[in-house]
Parts: structure tokens; C-alpha cells; sequence
């Protein structure tokens, strides 16, 4: 082997921080005269470095370079031989920082998939490769305490999202969670959530529908409509409170609302609205007296009032 | 006895060989190509000192050439440059992960094409009888290394074929 | 253990062949009379078999289904126990067919996966799970014996293809293959393909272009036309055979032709056309001299010959 490259500060440094390398070439290669050049390529640049002979004849050549403001570069050792250029070595730098905090960690119960599904905010770019990883455990008290563990989530690769699934929780209990980066240059650990899996469900919004008249169903009175809804299926186990909001198409009325209602009725009638008017209304529930958080409104449904 | 065309290898053999040599050709360019993108290592000619150190074989066709052409030598040349070269290239595993299909690929067609051969020369009754066993490779002992070898191996073989190449399109014939 | 089912014929049977079973109830089953009768029921049907007592008391009830005409049922044993039914066991019955053999096996060699394609006709279905397998071989000579073995191809689950990798196959040897088809009443195999992958390439349309005027082209003739095309990148490499085919896009002309033409061509004048009028032009190739596939006629190009 005729030289190398011994790069003294590691292979991937710290964007802006300096780097120094030095380049050793054998005498032993025998193909080289005692004194030749060394020179370093950055990229595309040639650049000299500080050239000088060790005892035992072998000629070394260091070089600093101020600071790598790019996040991966090629360094290569040439040796002059001739009158052609010679590449002894290579050696790839890859510059960055280390992980920033993660933060706006949150997670929503998904009762579809029976998964605690946590997202947060990556922050900056460190430029290098960074592993994600959701940790939390089961508590007893408020996350003072580690009562169960529950394996590691790692997300798929660049992702800011993990699902933990249903049989590593307890619905109703405390569970702790926070995410932790981690990258060649360092380590960082989000602050941590306690929250209970069951109080962050995620309520799919309910289902409006107007009622035809039929045998059991009368014809609304004028400037009233009849309808029923049913909030979300596989959340009909839960209490919830939910609301109605309603408006006239045309114009710009904002909306009314009607609150509390039931999670679910077979015939409701609403009036005092304008006759023969056709009404947009949307629907939107919540886990109660229980916590919970409000579904999304439902999509419109579109009912005209009966004429007077 | 030096061949004109003139010669018993079937016409359906040398146009296979042709059309093999040009496919290895081109994945051989293809992993020169990914070389210089991915590793900036795009001459061969900067890495002469590097390749006396590795000491990187080449394989000599002497028995190939058009004024001395000698059939039974120069498929037993072809044969043994296209298995040294398997060996290379195997030499070169764990090159890196964005060349390592590349890599697979060119071996693969390397080996196809040197199993052709032998093939042809049991048919002619001329392969020896033992299959060649291979001679010690170069050692690469980093990344770099496996990359400038990389280089090397892949524009050594590329003359290799071209002079392959010629003999084969002297033989089929126009 | 109060009773249970003794299949006589297996849990599966060919479809429409009859199936024993038999049914013993213990005379230790405590709550239970010694003439308790016991029931059949197939499906939602109950059916009385023969019963009789063995000599230690124990009941034991035959039936035998004259053809099971669905290719799942569920069997139960009951005993009449005072005024109520008791279930004492349940069987599932299967019936269906063993595999057909599989037909019109045909392989391509595709130069983007590398990977070399097969696929085959299963036949009529078994009712049954069955398991396809790509069995193959590496072979000398046309496919009597084996020189090297390629592992079993196993196709994703209901698929009627399989792709056998590129690392197990050479490319200018022949290659046996066959399919094998599985399930619980049989096996069956496909009659043996004999082919060579480089003869059996799938070939991609070339790609046609139309020449601009510009420097180096001058504007094409009267009633002619200027085109460079190029076949399908990957398989340049082979020696090919093309054929370009033009029409006037308006009007029922059929198809000209021309052929044979070199794989690529940087200038072409296609001429004895009608002047200032709009053809519509197509290319395919095919390996040739040695044995290939013709390719897809390539996307139609849009071209109007120069005015007179």
C-alpha cells in the first residue's frame, strides 16, 4: 500500500467546525522518488498541504481545512508521479449537527386500527442520518412511575409518525411517551406526554340523515325538518354529547347550533327555521362527560323545509 | 495453424458471443459510469500506482490476434481472461451498496459468458480436463480500495472485451 | 367427554363422492339416558342416522351423506337431552377436486427486473387451498438432464406467475420448467417447457422521433418525411431486425411497411408519400439473426410530409 488517508477529526464532524487530515505515503512504494508532492482534492479543488519527511523516510502531508459547508464531501490524497496526478486514498466527510428536540408530540387513540398513533415535529435538518424512536411505558401514577414497559416504535424511515399497537396498552391507564433522536453527532429527548390512551380517542365524525315520510314517519311541520344520526359505530360504547349546526344554502347566515344532543336517534325534529328554505346541516360529537376531543363535523347533509 | 474464417465453430456460438460481449460491455460501462458519479473515481489513469500496489492481473490474448490467430488458444485465453475476471469482480464484493447490483449483474454476464465458452470447447473436444481454479486476488483492504479496484478491474475488462471483440467479429465473418 | 365425531372418509373428499361419519356418545356422559337419541345436522338440515349400542353401553350413530354438493359444510352430532338439543361435536367438511393440470405455461425474460417470468393457466378451481409451484433447471443439453439446479419458484398467494432471479439463471443455457400444483387430494404437473431466457426477451417499442429542421438536417422532400429512432435502450446490445409501418391518419389506408430496418438511426428520409399530408407512423423490433420476440408496435408518431 502506497499512503492513506488518517483523518483526525472522524469522518463526520460538525457543520462549521473544522477538519484536519493527514495523508502518510510509504516509502516503501517503490515506484516514488524520496521527495514527491503530495497534494489533497476537495470536491473538485486541488489544495496543498503542509508536506514533511518522518525519520524513517516516510513523507506526510497535513492539511486543515477552516470548515465543511457541505454535508458530504470526498477528500482524496494525490501523489504527483510523473507528470500524472495519483490518487492514494479517499476518504468521505460528512458534516452535520446534532439532533434538535423534538417537540408537538401528540397522539390520537385510533379505534379502527386499535393503534395509539404518536406524531411530532423533527425540527431542523441535522443533514445526517437520524434515527426516530417513540418510547413510552405503562403508569399507574402520572408518569412518575414505569408500572408496565412497552417495546420501542421505530418509525419507517423518515418518518415522524409511529403507532403503537393495542396489545401493548392498557386503554385506561397512563401511558408515557416521548421520542428520542439520535445521530453520530449526539443524542436528544423530546418532553414527555402523559396522557391516558382512551381520553385522545379519535372520533370519526357522525352520520346525518334526513327521514322520507313513510308510515312512521309523519311529514315535518313547515319551517321544520326530520332527521336522525348516529354518531360514529365503533365509538357508540362511549357517552358523548353531540352538536347540530344548520343554515340556510343561499346566503351567507352564519351558523346555528343545537347542543347537547344524544349520540344517536331514530327521528328528531328541528324547527324554527324558514320555511320552504333548503338547509345545509353538519353534525359533530365527543366522548362525555368523559375527556375526549371533538370529531370533525360531519359531511353536509342538504333538507328543504316543508312549504307553509 | 492460423485461422482465416475458416473454422468449425457454429455461426449461432459467435453471434451469441457477440451479442454476450456487448452486453458485458455495457454493464461494464454502466458500473464505470455509477463510479464516477457516486465516487468521483472517473480515470483509471490516476490510479496506476494504486493498481501496481494492488496488483491487479490482467489476462493475456495473445493467441487472439488476427496475425497469429490460434483457435484452440485463443478460447482457452478467452475462457481463463473471463474466469480471472469473475474472480476480480467477486474480489470486489462489498464495494459499496449503490454499486453492488451493478456489480452482481456484470459477474453474472461475465460467468454466462465464460460458461459459453467452455461449453463450446467440450463440444470441440479441446477444454482441459479439469475446470481452472482460481489464483490468489488483490486483497482490498478498504472502501476506497474496493472502489479503485472497481475502476481498474472494470477498464481492464473493457479492453479485454474489445480485443474479445475483434477476434470474434473476424471469425463470423462479414 | 361426553361425545364426539368420528369421520370415517376424511375431513376431505372429492366433490360429490359420499362421506361416513359416525357420532359415539359415552355411557359415562352422567346427565344422559341410555336410549338418548342422537342427530345429524348438515348445514342448517338436521338428518337421524343409524344408531345402535355397542357392548359397553356406549351409543354410536352412522350416517352417510350420498355426495357433499358444496365444498364446505359443517357436520354436528346432537343428543336429545329432555326437550332440548345438545351439541356435542362439530366436524367441517371439504370437497372439492385435485388440481388440474396446469396448461399454456409460457415464459418471457424481462431486461428491467432481469428477472425471467412465468406464467401458466391453473384450470378449473379445486375448492380446495392449492399450492403452485415454478420448479427448474439448469440444462446442457435440451432439457433431458439437469446441470445445475434453480431453487423452487413459489408465486405470491392466488397469483398463476412467478420470476425466477436473475442469479439463478444463465441466460444463453437452456432452462426446464414446470409447474406443480398441490392440495389436499392430489398433485399434478404441467408438461415440461424447454427454453433458452436470452431467446425469450421481452422487447419494449423502440422510440420514434421526428426530424426538426436545423443545421446538420436539411428539410425532408416533397412527399417525404425525416425520422431517427432507436430501439429499447436495454437491449441495444443485441443485434435486431425493425420494420416501421405508415398510414395517412385520415381516411381507412392500411398499413405500409418497411422492413427490415437497423435498430437505430440518427437520420432516416422516408419518401413516396403524399406531399403536405399527416401520417401516423409505428416501429417494432425483434432480435435477430438470433431467436426473439417481436416487440409492441411503439407509440404512433404524428408527422405531415413537406408541401410540393
Amino acid at each position: 500500500e502506497c499512503g492513506r488517508i488518517i483523518s483526525l477529526s472522524g469522518p463526520v464532524i460538525r457543520l462549521g467546525d473544522p477538519i484536519t487530515a493527514s495523508c502518510i505515503v510509504n516509502h516503501t512504494c517503490s515506484h516514488v522518488g524520496p521527495k514527491s508532492e503530495i497534494l489533497w482534492k476537495l470536491g473538485t479543488e486541488f489544495q496543498a498541504g503542509k508536506q514533511h519527511s518522518l525519520p524513517d523516510g516516510t513523507q506526510e502531508s497535513t492539511i486543515t481545512l477552516p470548515h465543511l459547508n457541505h454535508s458530504w464531501a470526498l477528500l482524496a490524497c494525490y501523489l504527483r508521479w510523473g507528470d500524472s496526478l495519483q490518487i492514494l486514498d479517499q476518504a468521505e466527510l460528512q458534516a452535520g449537527y446534532p439532533p434538535a428536540i423534538p417537540y408537538n408530540l401528540t397522539c390520537l387513540m385510533n379505534l379502527t386500527t386499535n393503534n395509539l398513533t404518536c406524531q411530532w415535529e423533527p425540527g431542523p435538518s441535522t443533514h445526517l442520518s437520524t434515527n426516530f424512536t417513540l418510547k413510552s411505558f405503562v403508569s399507574w401514577d402520572n408518569c412518575q412511575t414505569q408500572k408496565d414497559s412497552i417495546p420501542d416504535c421505530m418509525p419507517e424511515d423518515g418518518q415522524n409518525h409511529c403507532s403503537i399497537p393495542r396489545k401493548h396498552l392498557q386503554l385506561y391507564q397512563n401511558v408515557g411517551v416521548w421520542v428520542e433522536a439520535e445521530n453520530v453527532l449526539g443524542t436528544s429527548v423530546s418532553p414527555q406526554l402523559c396522557l391516558i390512551p382512551s381520553d385522545v380517542v379519535k372520533l370519526e365524525p357522525p352520520t346525518l340523515w334526513g327521514l322520507d315520510p313513510s308510515p312512521e314517519v309523519t311529514p315535518p311541520q313547515p319551517g321544520c325538518l326530520k332527521l336522525r344520526w348516529e354518531s360514529w359505530r365503533p365509538s357508540l360504547y362511549m357517552d358523548q354529547k353531540c352538536e347540530l349546526r344548520h343554515r340556510p344554502q343561499l346566503g351567507e347566515a352564519s351558523w346555528a347550533l343545537v347542543s347537547p344532543l344524544r349520540p344517536k336517534t331514530f327521528q328528531h325534529e328541528l324547527c324554527g327555521l324558514l320555511p320552504s328554505t333548503a338547509y345545509t346541516l353538519q353534525m359533530r360529537c365527543m366522548r362525555w362527560p368523559l375527556p375526549g376531543h371533538w370529531s370533525d363535523w360531519s359531511p353536509s347533509l342538504e333538507l328543504t323545509t316543508a312549504q307553509r | 495453424t492460423a485461422l482465416g474464417p475458416a473454422h468449425n465453430l457454429p455461426q449461432s456460438f459467435l453471434l451469441k458471443c457477440l451479442e454476450q460481449v456487448r452486453k458485458i460491455q455495457a454493464d461494464g460501462t454502466e458500473l464505470q459510469e455509477r463510479l464516477c458519479a457516486t465516487h468521483k473515481l472517473c480515470h483509471p489513469e490516476e490510479l496506476v500506482l494504486l493498481g501496481h500496489s494492488l496488483g491487479i492481473p490482467q489476462a493475456p490474448l495473445s493467441s487472439c490476434s488476427s496475425q497469429a490467430l490460434q483457435l484452440t488458444g485463443c478460447l482457452g485465453q478467452l475462457h481463463s481472461g473471463l474466469f480471472l475476471y469473475q474472480g476480480l469482480l467477486r474480489a470486489l464484493a462489498g464495494v459499496s451498496s449503490e454499486l453492488a447490483s451493478t456489480v452482481d449483474l456484470l459477474q453474472l454476464d461475465v460467468k454466462d459468458f465464460t460458461t459459453n465458452i467452455w461449453q463450446q470447447m467440450e463440444d470441440l473436444g479441446v477444454a482441459p480436463a479439469m475446470q481452472p481454479t482460481q489464483g490468489t486476488m488483490p486483497a482490498f483492504t478498504s472502501a476506497f480500495q474496493r472502489r479503485a479496484g472497481g475502476v481498474l478491474v472494470a477498464s481492464n475488462l473493457q479492453s479485454f472485451l474489445e480485443r474479445a471483440y475483434r477476434v470474434l467479429r473476424y471469425l463470423a465473418g462479414p
